[in-house]
């Protein structure tokens, strides 16, 4: 068996090194699908990533009566902090909301405060769900609570934001999906085009006496190799790719990206694993067409 | 008896190529096929090692029957014949070496025994000197003397040629015959189909001549003449 | 000619009927590249659309002095509508201004008017740009207006908005840029394995006197048909999905989707020229290797 | 004259296959090529229709050099000859007709012509009835005859054949004989190769003999004996 291995391998080698055109074009399809479906994961990725900052910046406010004591805002607080699903809770003082307010009329040109005489606002909580996706849940509750006045969270906004980054999600996993169907399609044509191209070879070597799995075992080392590589060319490409631009997209807020070296690792291992399955696959699939005599 | 036919024919969709034929080859025989240009010595030949079934009738290689063989054990009774195909049949991706070497491989023989025998029959065929030219460098010639030489390699019990001397010259062809004349005394049962009638009137061997997928005659050796 | 033409017509369909597998392959090759290639541009289309809408909705706020008078008022409207690239001005009373901060708090809970006595804030005029990228350069023009207080666009907020629009502008364009080449190597390729599987016939054609152009024509107008057939598959699957997708998602706010007949008439009768294009050029250099005998 | 070769080597980079070869053959001669595999007939034939291109020397067919000719004129060369090949060379996902009708549609044929002429040419070499057959599904010795029957559609002033009966039976290979002794009697130069000793001596033609890519011996009409 290892005498055989070894045997199989040499095959293997040199019938890519002598039908190079088929192994160039192997390689450099599985390049090309493995790179482009890398591009949109990683795009994917960081989409998701954004969403879910964007989602995660989401928060409720809730106004207290304005004659609450000190020992009934504790309690409030201590009443917030209990309700199952939320993250954190801060306290926003009226004096604080008034410097806000102040801020976003501009800095000191009008003193709110001296024209106005006295704070209008009352003190509030502000809450921060673990999953923002329960935010109405939570909002609901925090209306029971004795002592707050009002719960404001963007109700509207915040279900069209679900329901804009849900949109977002589903059409970025069909695109995926879409892709990688695709992207195996396409290697999978291209490996059939190879061995159909040798289909006189095949039936020569069974006419001479061969088994299916000795004709098979050369085939497929071939497409382990040449799936493997042309992934693998695709994986430098996208690594070196995101890289740069990882590095020059940082440096710009609004922008978070995904620059999770463990998961990064994930998504191109995974890639690579792909591409040498897809290239014995494809082997094994087309080349049973031909084995048959 | 090594090779039986019983009632064989086969039929294509555009025309029938045997009809009814009946033939048996015992171990050790050397036998030719001949017959005109179409009537269906390659098609017999071709039944031999299974690349075409029958439409009717059975066919037992060493008494075990070829139309009910399972898929599986084909290539093993390939395996114990050598056959040189009409038209050559070459890996054109492998040097000559390597096309001979490949047959010893299939049978599963030694990197050593390889060595020895490939240069031993590509100089039996007249062919030292071209070990790493690949086909398509040869003449037709020389191919078809390659696609002898892969035959004899595993000096199979069975060898079956289809017109091995189409591309040769007289005394190649000579040197051929009397190459085979030579194994088929060692013991190997050799079926030979052929257009050539100097080889057959010297070989002197029985000879089974078709005529429009019929056998019309089956000489006994020494009977045949012209 | 003519006759020439209806010889070369028959011999590409008797071709494409006998090769079905190659056939096959070409035209699928060509259908998933240009359905992979298509999903990405109108997605990009939907997303730069999206980003058009974010930046139109920029607006300048300029406060004016609390003592101007009604014709002074006017004035600086009149200079406003003068500042070249403005393209809307509203006028925007302290009394609207103090409405919009109230419903902030919660509709009626808080009355503010009533808990202030009078409203601190000044009336301002609210000034939309032609071309959003020119928000800062427009503001500065405002500052000089006499009996403007203060000019208020979010600086910061503007520029990292133009900064985010800029990089997805540039990213979705590198991808479309990438998936086009690649899409265009990877229908090459295809064809290129297709025609080396029939290199003997080329060669055999050549040999018994044909000319180039001879042994080209019909595998030229196999080229054209099979990647105009592949073209159209991609497009009519593309166009219907696209259809149905609009369909459920104008429902959703947020998420304005490209609809414009013309413009998707344009994308998708480009894809089907690409298609057909790419098919005869690939024809045209895979072919030339085999023809020089 | 037609054809002429001065001095003509060719070396492969595995070996030489032709060793200054100087040779003429006159409009209307029947010349046969003959000599061990191997010995370079079917180089000197694949130098005629300049499938190979002479290593030194020159070549002139109809006084024009194949040498220096450009790459445009070499299609009109090769319509005005007719070229049987060693290995065939039929298409092979064309039907036996459509092989002979696309050599005639190369030249631009009307259809008209080619309809009634590839029926002639098939019954000609003894296929009527094969016309929608693949080459797949052909005997060797029938898609021989196909690839005569190609070679004499377009009636070429030059036919070249490379061992063309090399797989047909003597009947057979007697027919094909007297069919090309007939059009050469018309006017069409012949030039063949040629292993098939029974056929030469029947012709009683020239016989240029090639042996290790040398020119032998050139034997004149009814000289050439055994
Ligand atoms: N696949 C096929 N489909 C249809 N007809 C076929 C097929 N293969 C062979 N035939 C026909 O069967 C007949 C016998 O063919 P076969 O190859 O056995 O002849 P042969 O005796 O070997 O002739 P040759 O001496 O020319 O090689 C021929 O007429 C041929 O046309
Ligand atoms: N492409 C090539 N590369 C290297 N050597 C070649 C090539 N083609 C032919 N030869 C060699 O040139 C010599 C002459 O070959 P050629 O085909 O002319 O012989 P031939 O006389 O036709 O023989 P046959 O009767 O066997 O057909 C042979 O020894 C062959 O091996
Ligand atoms: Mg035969
Ligand atoms: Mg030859």
């Amino acid at each position: 068996m290892m005498k055989n291995l070894v045997y199989f391998f040499r095959e293997a080698l040199k019938s890519m090194a002598r039908n190079h055109l088929l192994s160039f074009a192997t390689i450099s399809t599985v390049a090309i699908c493995i790179l482009i479906l890398g591009m949109a994961i990683l795009a994917t990725l960081n989409a998701s990533h954004l969403i879910t900052r964007l989602e995660s910046d989401l928060e409720i406010m809730s106004y207290l009566h304005k004659d609450l004591s000190p020992a009934q805002t504790v309690k409030v607080e201590q009443e917030l902090k209990a309700i199952a699903g939320v993250d954190s809770v801060r306290f926003v003082s009226r004096d604080e909301a008034l410097r806000y307010l102040q801020e976003s009329y501009g800095e000191d040109r009008y003193d709110l405060e001296k024209t106005l005489g006295n704070n209008p606002l009352p003190d509030a909580y502000e809450i921060k769900a673990v999953d923002p996706h329960e935010v109405p849940l939570i909002a609901q509750q925090i209306e029971q609570i004795v002592g707050v006045e009002r719960v404001s969270y963007g109700k509207e906004l915040v279900n069209n934001l679900f329901l804009a980054t849900k949109w977002v999600r589903v059409l970025s996993l069909i695109f995926i999906v879409l892709l990688s169907l695709g992207a195996i399609f396409l290697i999978a044509t291209t490996i059939r085009l190879a061995i159909f191209s040798r289909r006189k070879e095949v039936y020569l070597m069974k006419l001479i006496g061969s088994t299916d799995w000795f004709v098979r075992w050369p085939f497929f080392i071939e497409g382990i190799l040449l799936g493997t590589a042309g992934a693998l060319i695709a994986i430098l490409l996208l690594a070196v790719g995101y890289d740069t631009l990882i590095g020059s997209i940082q440096s710009v807020p609004f922008m978070p990206v995904v620059s999770n070296r463990t998961m990064l690792l994930e998504v191109y291992s995974g890639l690579v694993l792909i591409g040498a399955t897809l290239g014995v696959l494809g082997t094994y699939i087309s080349l049973n067409r031909f084995l048959d005599i | 008896m090594l090779v039986q036919f019983y009632n064989v024919s086969k039929i294509y969709p555009k025309g029938k190529a045997l009809d009814d034929i009946s033939l048996k080859i015992d171990r050790g025989e050397f036998v030719f096929l001949m017959g005109p240009s179409g009537a269906g010595k390659s098609t017999i030949i071709k039944m031999m090692f299974r690349e075409e079934e029958p439409t009717r009738g059975q066919i037992f290689i060493a008494d075990r029957s070829l139309v009910r063989m399972k898929r599986n054990d084909v290539p093993k009774v390939r395996r114990n014949m050598g056959i040189v195909f009409q038209d050559f049949k070459l890996l054109e991706r492998k040097t000559v070496y390597e096309n001979v070497a490949f047959a010893m491989e299939v049978v599963g023989a030694s990197q050593r025994n390889i060595k020895a025998r490939v240069p031993e029959v590509l100089s039996m065929v007249g062919l030292r000197g071209k070990d790493n030219s690949f086909p398509g460098e040869l003449s037709g010639g020389e191919q078809q003397r390659v696609g002898i030489a892969r035959a004899l390699a595993n000096q199979p019990l069975l060898l079956i040629a289809d017109e091995p001397t189409g591309n040769l010259d007289i005394d190649n062809s000579m040197e051929i015959l009397n190459l085979l004349i030579d194994i088929n005394r060692k013991g190997t049962t050799i079926i030979m189909a052929t257009h050539d009638r100097e080889l057959v009137k010297a070989a002197q061997k029985r000879v089974v001549l078709l005529e429009k997928g019929k056998v019309a005659a089956d000489y006994a050796p020494g009977e045949y003449v012209i």
